[in-house]
């Protein structure tokens, strides 16, 4: 069964919205983090919706790379969160305001 | 044009403006000995007047050619030339130049902090200067014009009065809001004529032949009176200058007074004007009355200041009016005697200021009510003050009188009432120039205050002043000569 | 992909094998100077070999450009990764960072930008923007003796990352439109579009705008670029601020030189940011006590104006726009790089009191940054002026004088800031202390710098010709 | 002989003028005393000598070019013809004899350089005036005047209402000399030249209109020098100065020039009826105006500067009415008897140790030496017009002149001078009883009288009492030699009957008499002076400098205050430090948004998103209409 196309656009377009309210009203960093991978999935989502629709494979590459691409961004983010923890003993997003202005 | 580009010459013109700038490196890699700087600073300033001066001496009679004109490919993207081109005109303005820039050293002569760069941003300064009198490419004239704000900018906010920092900034940022009109109106310029001819160039004899619109030739003339007139600086654009002019330390002062402000007017003269003859025309009238009202305005507010360093900033603006005046009736004697005006005022006014600054040397103030009594405690240096007060308020003989009658009967011709209301402002600078006398030399003396009286050094940069000051008073030839032929071409509008 | 890909990426080769080479290194020998040197060295020889080796093919795998304009980036990132290496030699030694990692983050970071500013296709733009992006994170908090730099490490993740998400869902929705990625087509396949599938790729079209917007930090998304810029060690602030936004706007001018006038929908909006971006950049900085998050705000006007320049569109206005970058980066990690020359055990001399006077401490240095500081005004005889000076006039070419009156406010404004600063160095205060003399490297840095700023404002003729003729 | 020689007249002073500004301080006193001696006195001599020069139409001569552009060209030229020549003779005469009494009035002084300096170059200006060939070097020695007037008024400048007084006098003269520039701008408009003989020349070929509005000029212009009204507030504060300044300058040289240009520029002038109506109306209201306040002065010196506005109305009213030889009559004995009167003055002063007050003086005959009250009495009786004093003859020219003018409006202004000339009597011969008569009632030490104080008193006696001779009328048995030298320039010759002219002597006799005999029986015998409204309202000038003050000064300073406080002060800084600030409240406005939280930062996403959002449906719906 083919899903129409315009059907998995919007489906991805709430999920990516979704994500972004998660970024938006968490103050947790790693929720924030967790938000942004959704928004990240939605996008995968829609390539290989796209990539489907045009009959190419473009996008499913486009989709793999995503993946390794938010693999060692969420590598990068979890050390940081470890290294926040360790320094500061606290993980709510807007504790780290020292600098402002 | 193109035969004197023919003819390779000697680049008297470049040499005028790298000098000073070669100065001023010397002077900054010196800057462990300040007694070398101070050498160095008067030796590359007698160069340049010796130039100058040689120049004068050469060219002294004009037929409204260019006397010398230099022209080399410099951004050809843009099509962006360096020229540098003198007439008539540049000749007086880099004659007054060198020597106001002699005096203006002579002057720093005792600077006690950073002595090096306090030199090194005077030199660099002239260069400016030259490079605005002499530069005929539009970029190349816009380059020198910021670049001589730059140390003006750091002369007032670094070795200034007690305001000096507020000053500065308020000199710098209104003279560029309106130099950044000027620009964009270059550039617009520069456009039109370019896709009219397919030629790019900034060169102004060039562009003198571009086709504009009515509309079009208006914008852009506002957009280069915008910077000449603030600099100039007609009234309501004008507290920079007093401010900036009380603040500046004496050198500095001296420079501005007597040459950063002659920009403005030498920026209508040799681009405004030129440029946009038929907006000229019509800004004429609108450009006269502003004058008068520049001229009223800044008499009366000198008459209320205190502090005589800021009457003399006012009286300058007044001066200023006047010269404005002459350009804007348009005539043939009016226009000499502007310049003319601009060359006496320069020296009568910036003696003014040195002296004003000996003064504040010796007393430790500016202030009217607290000063007094001078004549009796320093003849010569209070002499000397009264000497250049009256030359200031145009007694006839001595210099600003030849312009001021100049402007006066050229203006009448065209403008009887201009030339009415005018003289009237001579009651008026009267009036605030006596008081001032009245406030420094008379009156009971300070018999706590020992003050010495001038120097050698002193005597060194007022005495060649009050010579000038005499002899353009009554032998004004030799500054007129040069001008007759260039003015008669710019009113004109002819090519030189 | 074949040898002659390979050889065309030899530059990027170069880099990155030398940074995993470097890595390598540093996890057995400790010493860090020679791992410096050894960096230094591989920028440099990248650059040279962008700049010597004539690649055989104009394209590498459809995903980035071999041609002229591209290797010119190449050279200009990998000589920055160079310079930003000099300058970072006492901070890696003082404050014992990893030197191994520190210059291979170093050197990927420039292999990132260089592959952006060559990009022709979304996925290469994507990749190699997230190259430098995930370099970056790491490099801004990389200081462990200090608060505020992992402060500003998070801030530019969790920032980068939604950017990131932006960015991927808006190439996501442009490829569901077009149906490709190769850089011309998406955006010529737009214009062709018709109904939903138009209106799809323009609003990922307006997603990676923001993202970009993010990157370059365009007014209202540079609320991060202060924090960040203040927190980050100066010789990371200094790339953070030039590289990391010269390549984006590089990879702009690229992609809007291949795909020629046709972003007539998002002109508005462009417009928008440009006017936005200047005064807010502008305003911001009025009121700075702190001289990185000066330069941070005046960062945000030149993107503002350098935006102008790339909504012009033609060709005049690209190549003033390249020119612009050139000269921004020069001179803004110039800046950067008088900062970093100062800093000693207490830290780097930030806010203005301890700036104030100290043109009498350490004139020369001073006296370089005020020059710098002027040509980021934009005064004649420094680069900065010919730059603003082609952006007017390409703007006034294309009918823009909205956005050049505008920017010439907001120039204004830049230059009261710049002014205070130069004010406050040669300000006599005699309790200005002394800062640290700097090195030999550092002052090499400097001297390119301010002769680079002097010579390009003198002579520009150069640079401009070299631009016109590679401007793909 | 060469004429350039002539420049030797005016530059002789200048040239002594110069050296003592420069070196007299360095060198002996005597040196100095010398020089300024000198000057004038070659001057004189030099005069004398070429007065040959003079006869016929005069000899032009041309030292260099001054200004030349355009059709501009003025040089440094003087016309030494017959109206210059006596004018030139009394100049560098009166002159002479005054810094011969300056010498022994500054004995004492220790600033004696740049006194003797400032009269010297007083000197100069003023032969600049008379001697100049055309209306620049005119205005030259104009304003040069005006100028050696402003630092010999405040030359104790240490007082600072000296100084004040000096400025006062700069500047309303110099109000005149905006109307003489004014003048002077529109003659070059009309004749394309500045020389005096042109202009004179042309004067026919000018339209009525211009004729009668720059002659109206020039009057302004006269008034201002001359202390007429309205521009006559000055003369009496002038007289801060020292007493050998007053008699130069401000009697018998300075305040004449006035007179002086209205003859030069007759031609011109004489060519409206209606300015030489003006004129006339001028001289007689300030003639009699100067004489009812003099009539109450306290000071000696006020009292005869008011008396010298009021003569010089006199002359005013010469030039009025037609008669150049007249005004130049009156112009020549009145400088010999006032100069004398000053110079007395001056020896009064001293002797009253200081005091000015004629009311704390009284016994002065017998307290100084003998001649002084005889030498004062011939100025007074020559200024009171006694039969056969120069005076006398000077004015009696002039009122004749008014009497028998065409036009029977001048018989009002003939009225006028007639009612002056019985003040004039009146306020004369209350000065003498009460300096010379009575008891001594002051309290002052005599200073002793240096001789040169004294001598050069007597050729300027002699002077004004014989000065009819230069003129003396016909029917008296004269030659009238005055108006036959000016012969052409002299203006109209005026005729009458003998009867009318002896019927006008009997009455000026009678005049004279009536006055002396009110002033004998008031101060004969000496009261105590009555202070009431109009003592006090003549004795302040008819409260000129209060009106002034209300309509010109006090509006003037309000103005500059308004300019400097309330237009760059308040408006323009005003507006642009509320720029500055509103800049800088944007900019803090914005950094405020720089709150330093993460959460913040991350909502521009949502907010740029939704404005995308939104631009983007506009968009659509716009497209859509499409």
């Amino acid at each position: 069964m083919m899903i129409p196309f315009g059907h998995a656009l919007a489906f991805a377009a709430v999920l990516f919205v979704l994500g972004l309210t998660c970024v938006l009203l968490r103050r947790q960093i790693l929720m924030i983090l967790i938000g942004v991978e959704i928004m990240l999935n939605a996008a995968s989502l829609v390539f290989v919706a796209a990539s489907a629709y045009w009959q190419q494979v473009d996008g499913q590459i486009f989709s793999i790379m995503l993946m390794a691409i938010t693999a060692a961004e969420v590598a990068v983010a979890l050390a940081m969160v470890v290294y926040l923890w360790r320094r500061k003993r606290t993980l709510i997003a807007d504790d780290f305001n020292g600098m402002r202005g | 044009m193109s035969m004197m580009t023919s003819l390779p010459q000697f680049p008297w013109l470049s040499l005028l403006v790298l000098l000073p700038l070669v100065g001023a490196l010397l002077c900054l890699l010196h800057s462990k000995r300040p007694a070398d700087c101070r050498a160095l600073a008067l030796a590359t300033s007698l160069a340049v007047f010796a130039v100058a001066l040689y120049l004068f001496v050469c060219h002294g009679q004009s037929d409204g050619r260019w006397l010398l004109y230099e022209d080399v490919a410099w951004i050809e993207r843009y099509g962006i030339r360096y020229v540098l081109a003198m007439d008539g005109i540049a000749l007086l303005m880099v004659l007054l130049t060198a020597f106001m820039q002699l005096a203006a050293v002579l002057l720093a002569w005792r600077v006690e902090r950073h002595v090096s760069s306090f030199f090194a941003l005077l030199l660099l300064l002239e260069a400016g200067l030259m490079g605005i009198f002499l530069a005929y490419d539009l970029v190349l004239f816009y380059l020198f014009w910021e670049v001589a704000l730059i140390p003006m900018f750091f002369l007032i906010s670094v070795w200034g009065g007690a305001n000096r920092r507020q000053a500065a900034l308020k000199f710098f940022l209104y003279t560029l809001v309106g130099s950044f009109f000027m620009l964009i109106a270059i550039i617009a310029l520069y456009q039109i004529h370019g896709a009219q001819s397919g030629v790019y160039t900034f060169v102004i004899g060039d562009l003198m032949q571009t086709q504009l619109t009515a509309a079009q030739e208006g914008w852009l003339f506002a957009g280069f009176m915008a910077a000449f007139l603030v600099k100039s600086p007609l009234v309501p654009f004008h507290t920079w200058l007093t401010d900036a002019l009380t603040e500046a330390p004496a050198a500095g002062s001296l420079d501005l007074t007597g040459l950063l402000l002659k920009t403005g007017i030498y920026g209508l003269i040799r681009v405004a004007f030129p440029l946009f003859p038929n907006a000229t025309e019509n800004f004429l009238p609108v450009l006269g009355v502003l004058a008068l009202v520049g001229l009223f305005h800044a008499a009366w507010a000198a008459y209320h200041q205190d502090d005589i360093k800021r009457l003399l900033a006012y009286s300058s603006i007044s001066h200023l009016g006047l010269v404005v005046l002459g350009l804007a009736a348009w005539q043939l004697t009016a226009w000499e005697g502007s310049i003319l005006l601009m060359v006496t005022h320069g020296i009568t006014t910036g003696a003014l200021f040195v002296l004003v600054s000996l003064i504040r040397e010796r007393t430790g103030t500016r202030s009217m009510q607290e000063l007094g009594g001078l004549w009796g405690q320093a003849p010569c240096l209070a002499f000397m003050f009264l000497l250049f007060s009256l030359a200031s308020l145009g007694l006839p003989g001595l210099a600003n009188f030849a312009g001021e009658i100049l402007v006066l009967l050229g203006t009448f011709q065209q403008h009887p009432v201009w030339a009415v209301v005018a003289l009237l402002g001579v009651v008026f600078a009267a009036a605030y120039m006596l008081r001032l006398v009245q406030g420094v030399l008379w009156g009971s003396t300070h018999k706590e205050r020992v003050l010495p009286d001038l120097t050698m050094r002193e005597w060194l940069i007022l005495l060649p002043m009050a010579i000038l000051v005499v002899w353009i008073g009554i032998y004004p030839e030799p500054f007129l000569a040069p001008l007759h032929g260039s003015v008669a071409n710019l009113l004109a509008g002819g090519l030189p | 992909m074949s040898l002659l890909d390979l050889l065309a990426l030899l530059p990027i080769l170069i880099l990155v094998f030398g940074g995993t080479a470097i890595l390598m290194a540093g996890a057995w020998y400790h010493e860090p100077r020679p791992l410096l040197a050894g960096g230094i060295a591989t920028a440099l020889l990248a650059a040279v070999a962008a700049g010597l080796v004539q690649p055989p093919v104009a394209e590498i795998a459809g995903l980035f450009s071999a041609g002229g304009y591209a290797r010119f980036f190449t050279i200009l990132w990998a000589l920055l990764a160079a310079a930003g290496l000099m300058i970072a030699g006492r901070f890696v030694v003082e404050k014992k960072i990893g030197a191994g990692e520190y210059v291979s983050l170093i050197l990927y970071a420039a292999a990132g930008m260089a592959l952006l500013s060559s990009a022709t296709h979304l996925l290469g733009l994507f990749l190699a923007l997230e190259t430098f992006t995930l370099a970056f994170y790491i490099l801004i908090a990389s200081n462990r003796h200090c608060e505020m730099a992992a402060e500003a490490g998070l801030k530019y993740l969790l920032m980068g990352a939604v950017a990131t998400g932006f960015m991927a869902f808006g190439i996501a929705l442009i490829y569901a439109s077009s149906g490709t990625l190769a850089l011309p087509e998406a955006v010529v396949q737009l214009t062709t579009a018709t109904g939903e599938l138009h209106a799809w790729g323009l609003l990922g079209w307006g997603m990676v705008l923001i993202a970009v917007g993010f990157k370059i930090s365009l007014a209202p998304f540079h609320l991060w670029t202060a924090d960040v810029y203040q927190g980050a060690p100066a010789p990371v602030a200094g790339l953070l601020a030039t590289g990391s936004k010269g390549a984006v706007v590089a990879a702009l001018v690229g992609m809007l030189a291949m795909a020629g006038p046709i972003w007539h929908d998002l002109i508005d909006l462009i417009w928008l940011l440009a006017a936005l971006t200047m005064l807010v950049g502008a305003l911001s900085a009025l009121n700075q006590k702190n001289l990185k998050r000066l330069l941070a705000y005046s960062s945000v006007t030149h993107m503002g104006t350098l935006l102008v320049g790339l909504l012009c569109q033609t060709s005049e206005g690209l190549a003033a726009t390249t020119f612009y970058v050139v000269v921004y980066v020069v001179a803004s990690f110039g800046a950067f790089a008088v900062i970093a020359s100062l800093a000693d055990k207490r830290g780097e001399p930030m806010s203005f009191d301890q700036w104030r006077g100290l043109g009498y401490r350490h004139p020369v240095r001073c006296a370089v940054l005020v020059l710098l500081l002027l040509s980021l005004a934009g005064l004649p005889a420094t680069a900065g002026f010919m730059a603003k000076f082609a952006i007017f006039h390409a703007a006034l070419q294309s009918g823009y004088i909205g956005l050049v009156m505008i920017g010439i406010l907001a120039s204004v404004i830049s230059f009261a800031f710049y002014l205070r600063v130069s004010m406050l160095l040669f300000q006599p205060d005699e309790s200005a202390s002394r800062w640290h003399v700097g090195t030999s490297l550092e002052h090499a840095v400097l001297a390119v710098c301010s002769s680079a700023v002097l010579l390009l404002g003198l002579f520009p003729g150069v640079l401009f010709d070299l631009i016109g003729r590679l401007l793909p | 002989m060469n004429e350039s020689l002539l420049f030797l007249i005016p530059l002789m002073p200048l040239f002594c003028a110069v050296i003592n500004m420069l070196f007299g301080m360095r060198l002996p006193r005597l040196f100095a005393e010398v020089m300024a001696v000198i000057g004038v006195a070659s001057a004189f001599v030099l005069t004398v000598l070429f007065w040959g020069y003079a006869e016929g139409e005069g000899t032009r001569a041309v030292l260099f070019t001054w200004l030349n552009s355009g059709t501009v060209d003025v040089s440094f030229a003087l016309n030494f013809d017959r109206l210059a020549a006596p004018m030139t003779l009394m100049v560098t005469g009166v002159a002479t004899l005054i810094h011969l009494y300056a010498v022994g009035y500054m004995h004492k002084e220790d600033d004696y350089a740049r006194f003797f300096s400032l009269l010297n170059l007083f000197v100069f200006a003023m032969l600049a005036i008379v001697l100049a060939d055309n209306m620049l070097v005119l205005f030259l020695g104009w304003e040069g005047v005006g100028l050696c007037s402003y630092g010999l008024i405040g030359f104790w400048y240490r007082k600072l209402e000296n100084a004040k007084a000096g400025t006062k006098a700069f500047l309303v003269t110099r109000v005149g000399d905006v109307f003489l520039g004014i003048a002077l701008l529109w003659l070059f408009a009309v004749t394309g030249t500045l020389s005096i003989s042109e202009i004179n020349a042309q004067a026919t070929s000018i339209s009525s209109g211009v004729v009668l509005a720059v002659s109206l000029l020039l009057l302004l212009g006269a008034c201002g020098k001359s202390a007429q009204l309205p521009l006559m507030t000055w003369l009496a504060d002038a007289m801060a100065g020292p007493t050998p300044v007053s008699a130069l300058i401000h009697a018998a040289t300075m305040v004449t020039a006035g007179v002086y240009l209205l003859c030069r520029l007759f031609p011109l002038v004489s060519l409206s009826p209606v300015a030489m109506m003006a004129i006339t109306a001028i001289g007689a209201l300030t003639a009699i105006y100067a004489a009812t306040c003099a009539m109450a002065q306290r000071e000696i010196k006020r009292v005869l500067a008011y008396s010298t506005m009021s003569q010089v109305g006199y002359m005013f009213m010469a030039v009025g009415a037609g008669t150049v030889a007249g005004a130049m009559f009156h112009l020549l004995t009145h400088a010999f008897f006032k100069a004398l009167l000053f110079m007395t003055a001056g020896c009064i002063i001293h002797l009253a140790g200081d005091e000015n007050d004629i009311f704390k003086m009284g016994g002065l005959r017998r307290r100084g030496p003998v001649e002084l009250f005889w030498i004062f009495l011939a100025g007074a009786v020559c200024l009171a017009g006694l039969p056969l004093t120069g005076g006398f003859f000077s004015k009696d020219g002039i009122l004749l002149a008014l009497f028998t003018h065409p036009d029977p409006t001048y018989k009002i202004f003939w009225l006028i001078g007639v009612v002056t000339a019985l003040l004039t009597a009146f306020y004369t011969f209350r000065l003498v009883y009460l300096v010379f008569a009575g008891e001594y009632r002051g309290t002052g030490h005599p200073h002793s009288l240096p001789l040169l104080m004294r001598w050069p008193l007597w050729p300027l006696a002699l002077l004004g009492l014989l000065g009819g001779l230069f003129n003396l009328p016909a029917f008296v048995g004269g030659g009238e030699t005055l108006h036959h030298w000016y012969d052409d320039l002299a203006g109209r010759a005026v005729t009458a009957s003998h009867e009318v002219e002896w019927m006008l002597v009997g009455l000026a006799v009678a005049i004279a008499a009536l006055g002396w005999f009110a002033a004998h029986r008031r101060y004969r015998i000496y009261q105590a002076p009555t202070e009431n409204a109009v003592t006090r309202f003549l004795l302040n000038g008819w409260y000129a400098d209060a009106l002034v003050d209300r309509l010109f000064v006090r509006p003037f300073t309000a103005m500059a205050r308004f300019c400097s406080s309330g237009c760059d002060r308040s408006l323009f800084d005003g507006t642009l430090s509320i720029l500055a600030k509103m800049a800088s409240g944007w900019g803090s406005l914005l950094t405020q948004m720089t709150t330093g939280r993460l959460t913040t930062y991350l909502s521009t996403f949502a907010w740029g998103f939704l404005i995308l959002l939104g631009w983007f449906l506009l968009k659509l719906v716009d497209g859509g209409g499409h």
